[in-house]
């Protein structure tokens, strides 16, 4: 019944073997400099030692939650890099590398999962909306942005496009579906990026769907195609071409970035509790950043002197991700307040002085809150 | 210039006149096209502003909110239409998780400027879910703005202020009450009204206050008129979030009782919160607690037997009388 | 873009044509006896009946509302007629058809109409659950129910199956397709129907779906077949088959009964505003009884006193829903309070008294509610 | 034989008696499976009652209530979890519109035995969604019953109850509170515990009578014990809907004044219902108006904020100082 557990599905696209191959593909030519290659090595690199230093500080008390993206750097990265500066993506909350590739700071995402605030950046100013906890909303966000763009008349070989991220498990909820139709129906420049990473915390794959994910779209009328998720030429080309015919005025696509979720699935979880470590020992083969390094290696296009450049460039930001986590400044307790409504409401303001009064009693008092 | 319009054409001229004033104004909804919503209230827009400004969306109430959401993060200024209060659930999630939290999740980078128009209250025969009213589960949401109509001239103001709010603003519309006319006066700038927040002295009086709202201000009207004992002063709240307390205050210390009434469900309606915060701001003042005359604490029931279950003249006056008896 | 629109698709099954042929179709030979053939007309005429009855009660102010199946009798009948006795359904609004052939009596679908009830029937009597009025609520009621069938150990060759009615428009609910994934995934054992009438309100197919919809079903991981929905042969064998793939465990299958709204949505409706009367026409061409009336006429299986029979039960019929119809008692105020909990709730309880207490002080008054 | 349990134990301790009593009885949600729950609540019953009785479900609320429900109807008794509070809302139109409604639709002929676990409330240093109160929505809501524990003993006994309920129960778990242990006596029937929709007095007093439920009981006892001004009487609600006011309103007219917390949002929070019902049952032994602590009315803020949103002891306290303020 289910044939969802194969990685060798023929419709796979791969353009870079585990090995660090280059596979030739007809409608996917790799048409990258070799700075641009070796800027992606960069970019998987000190994404992923943005997310250890962070799963770290966690261990360390100076977050309170992480979400590690272990594994799924080159799902984020390729698809990330993909995006051109007037695009919009939606993300998820694992979405570090796409984050990455947007310009959002280690910083910002770090005072999400610190707990300084809910959100962090702004948006528009990236081009990357706020993380969304609540799986599967932003397909839905991603989707009216885009008939948006439809209506500001944006669509056209210049025009923009938007790209939204989820996981596989986010693929069951209505929410995710509808996105699909809405974005079916009206045609809209929309990009569906799916890192099915096999496993929604402890539920595997086949407990979310029968069949391959990205069949999903032709259901609804528009093309799906499934992707090495740790290949970041599959990642990076493939989302390109599916931008560009979003942006052209051809409508959706369904990406299915068929990747694993190496570590848990927060820094809360224990996947020893459901699964299995030989899946892990198997899909470290495939790891993401190592094929890239054996393709930079092997045909040359890096050397040691590069790597090692790499190696300390990660070295300085993992100090400055330590540093910037710590430095992070706590709210004052009356922001509470501030942004509730963009115009003042009654209700709010009274609680607001409500509450400076009774903190301002206890001013003087010695202790805050002190009896 | 002053022209008798329904409450459904005074809403319909607000939303043309906001759609002129502002390109980025749309209409989105389930059947709000061409056939001009199952209430007529969209009539005509399709035709004057086209497909790309009134789109009839796939008929699923969370994708409407959710694309909305996405519309508006773009810059425009989706108006969501809801059919009927009873469908408005399948779009709780977009509504509360996302709608009401948007802008303090941004830290007040991003504005939410999309307004709900949710036609509720029973009345009308219906059958199951079209005849409730959803409003408190709203009111108990931080991050929205809650208001209702009770009059033409409100419908024509207020939904044009709900469509300048950066915020999001739930508008219900008392649907059995959409046929009542009033002398609208389209002309003034939408700058000169007062505000939607602000709640109205409906009817004054001296002896008692009733607070009533939507489709329960005519009948609190009508029940005023009929008291021949009692003076009754006839609150019309409008905004539900914020409630204009200092309107209301007012009132009942000058007459030191309130008898609040609404169609919803008694338990943890939104007549609860007002009875609530009203005596602890004028506990001195009140000469009897808070009296409540509310929907049952039941479903909604077929229509045979709504007639005993919406609070009617009659219950509201006993009501009255119950106050009194204290 | 969409390629909905077209009734001639070429994987349309339909078993027998708008004159009245039969059409031999490899996966379904019609081994109906004359006898059933003949059931079947006298269903289709009698429902109709029913519904006739029904829109005029509506307009003398008998009934508050009638949704009108007019046009869809042999999706209904056809489906209904596949059913076993313990075969459990999950309707829509709109499905007096099935609601015939499950022993339900008009009486009390004209009471839910009528107001007097919001429910009407014993869904475990009749196998035919209450009438959904939430759109796509009820395809997920069914999916559970088949998880229970499945629980229960009745799955197998006279297993028990379930089978849920929607519309066109339906489909786009995040319900109906969190729906499809729960069946898939769990492999339960019910069918999806979806009348597709072409609309949804004053919606046509196109802003639902941007494909066929019986196409959706393959996205999830299950067939999907698109059938002649005026064809009352095709609706019962396809649906027979269907049902006996569920029954023995083969997982669910998505119908697409494709049809038409000859009638306005509801009684408050009116379709001039939105369709026009050349598609009427045009369907009025496939009329489901005709096609069958001259069926049974052209091949003999039917004479004029068999006609002339049916035509006398249709009038008795209609006698009695309008003698039924106005002869349904009022429920009492107090009912009000009486189902809203199996067990005691002290709060409506207090209202309950309360209210008698209200009610019994207007007594004797001369006036109900007398001011 | 008494037991030291959590109420995370206590509960699981609870599915697990009911699960061998009633073959009926199955388990749904996300995670519920071999991980047990993210909190471990249904730790160890997949091993031993096996993925037909312990579903891990596809990652869809409204498909968990909806499947329910039609288990339901096949005469199963669901325990529906909801990860967490944040997550219950794509379930509304299910829970709302069907599981709340189906026994007044269909006249008494059909039950709907199922159970929602919810996880509810702050003070655990979560992200966004993790961390509220959506109580009143459910309150607010005719055809539920809606239930909270504070202590292992009612987590034991009232999960069982729950399951047995004929009427759809949410069942609201205190988070924050999941390792709060006490010695549960599991040995006797089941039929011998109190009715779950009783108020207890957890705390005797004179002088005011303070009402808390859920996470906040624990803290309402610790303001108790620390104010030495005021013998402060503690009445763990435990039935939200329902509310038992026969014990509430004795309280409230031995003290003369009533003081409620509680983590949601002030504004049309279960809070208000109260203060509303008892001021009116009680009106002439009230010395002050009810006075109400709670959650702002703003989204719940970001964990570092958290403390200042949550009601603690001190906030209590200035409560029940403004009660005698009056
Ligand atoms: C609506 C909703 N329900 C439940 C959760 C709790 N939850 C957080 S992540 C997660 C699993 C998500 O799996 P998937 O979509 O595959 O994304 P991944 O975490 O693997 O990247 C769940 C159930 C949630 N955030 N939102
Ligand atoms: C969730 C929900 N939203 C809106 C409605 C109002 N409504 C009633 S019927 C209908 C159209 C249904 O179309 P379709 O599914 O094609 O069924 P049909 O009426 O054509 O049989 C709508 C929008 C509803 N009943 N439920
Ligand atoms: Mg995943
Ligand atoms: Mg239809």
């Amino acid at each position: 019944m289910p044939e969802n557990t194969s990685h060798e599905e023929p419709d796979l696209i791969q353009l870079l073997t585990p090995e660090g191959e280059l596979v030739e593909h007809p409608d996917y030519p790799i048409d990258l400099t070799p700075e641009e290659i070796r800027g992606l090595y960069r970019d998987l690199v000190l994404v992923r030692r943005i997310d250890t230093e962070a799963v770290a500080l966690q261990r360390q008390g100076e977050l309170g939650l992480w979400a590690s993206l272990l594994g799924q750097e080159a799902a984020q990265v390729g698809s990330g890099r993909a995006l051109r500066p007037g695009d919009m993506a939606f993300p998820s909350y694992r979405d570090h590398g796409v984050a990455w590739c947007r310009g959002v700071s280690h910083k910002s995402l770090l005072g999400l999962y610190r707990g300084v605030t809910n959100g962090g950046w702004d948006p528009a100013e990236h081009g990357f909306h706020l993380y969304t906890i609540v799986i599967g909303s932003q397909a839905l966000h991603a989707t009216g942005y885009a008939m948006g763009v439809q209506r500001d008349g944006a669509v056209g070989e210049d025009g923009e496009a938007v790209i939204t991220y989820f996981g596989d498990g986010a693929t069951s909820q209505g929410d995710t579906n509808e996105a699909f139709n809405f974005a079916a129906v009206n045609n809209a420049p929309v990009v569906f990026f799916c890192q099915n990473n096999q496993w929604a915390i402890s539920e595997p794959l086949e407990r979310q769907s029968r069949v391959p994910i990205y069949r999903r779209a032709a259901g609804f009328g528009f093309p799906g195609v499934r992707i090495d998720g740790n290949d970041v030429f599959a990642s990076l080309a493939v989302t390109r071409k599916a931008l560009q015919s979003a942006r052209e005025g051809q409508g959706p696509t369904l990406i299915e970035a068929f990747t694993y979720r190496m570590g848990a699935h927060t820094t809360n979880d224990d996947p020893t509790r459901y699964r299995m470590s030989a899946e892990l020992e198997e899909w470290r083969l495939k790891d993401p950043i190592s094929r890239l390094w054996a393709y930079l290696a092997n045909t040359g296009l890096a050397d040691d002197a590069f790597f090692a450049s790499i190696e300390a460039e990660s070295e300085e930001l993992a100090e400055q991700v330590r540093r910037d986590c710590r430095s992070l400044p706590d709210p004052r307790p009356l922001d509470i307040f501030t942004h509730t409504y963009a115009e003042p409401h009654s209700h709010l303001d009274r609680q607001r002085s409500e509450f400076a009064d009774y903190l301002a009693s206890f001013e003087g008092a010695g202790t805050e809150g002190g009896r | 210039m002053s022209t008798k319009l329904t409450i459904g054409k005074a809403i319909n001229a607000g939303l043309r006149r906001s759609m002129e004033a502002d390109p980025k104004v749309l209409i989105m909804g389930e059947d709000v096209g061409k056939l001009g919503g199952v209430f007529r209230v969209t009539d005509g827009l399709y035709k004057d502003f086209g497909a790309d400004r009134v789109i009839d969306t796939p008929l699923a109430e969370s994708g409407i909110i959710g694309t909305a959401i996405g519309m508006a993060l773009r810059g425009y200024r989706p108006v969501c239409e809801i059919q009927f209060d009873g469908f408005f659930f399948p779009a709780a999630n977009q509504t509360f998780t996302q709608l009401a939290k948007m802008r303090a999740r941004s830290g007040g980078t991003l504005k939410m400027p999309v307004v709900l128009r949710i036609p509720y209250g029973g009345g009308i025969g219906a059958v199951e879910h079209h005849s409730e009213s959803p409003e408190a589960y709203f009111a108990h949401t931080p991050g929205l703005r809650v208001v209702t109509v009770a009059n033409a001239v409100d419908a024509y103001w207020m939904i044009q202020q709900a469509i300048t709010s950066d915020d999001p603003v739930i508008f219900f519309e008392p649907k059995r009450r959409y046929y009542e006319k009033a002398d609208v006066d389209t002309e003034p700038p939408l700058a000169s009204a007062y505000r939607m927040d602000g709640a109205r002295v409906a009817r004054p009086g001296a002896d008692i206050t009733l607070l009533a709202y939507g489709p329960m201000v005519k009948t609190a009207i009508q029940a005023a008129e009929a008291d021949t004992e009692h003076d009754i002063e006839v609150v019309d709240l409008r905004s539900l979030s914020p409630v204009d307390y200092a309107t209301l205050n007012a009132s009942v210390r000058r007459t030191g009782r309130l008898v609040i009434t609404h169609e919803a469900p008694l338990s943890s309606g939104l007549g609860a919160e007002i009875a609530a915060r009203v005596t602890q701001d004028c506990f001195y003042h009140l000469e009897a607690p808070v009296i409540r005359v509310a929907g049952f604490d039941t479903p909604y029931p077929p229509s045979r037997l709504e007639e005993h279950y919406l609070p009617d003249l009659d219950r509201v006056l006993d009501g009255v009388d119950r106050s009194f008896a204290f």
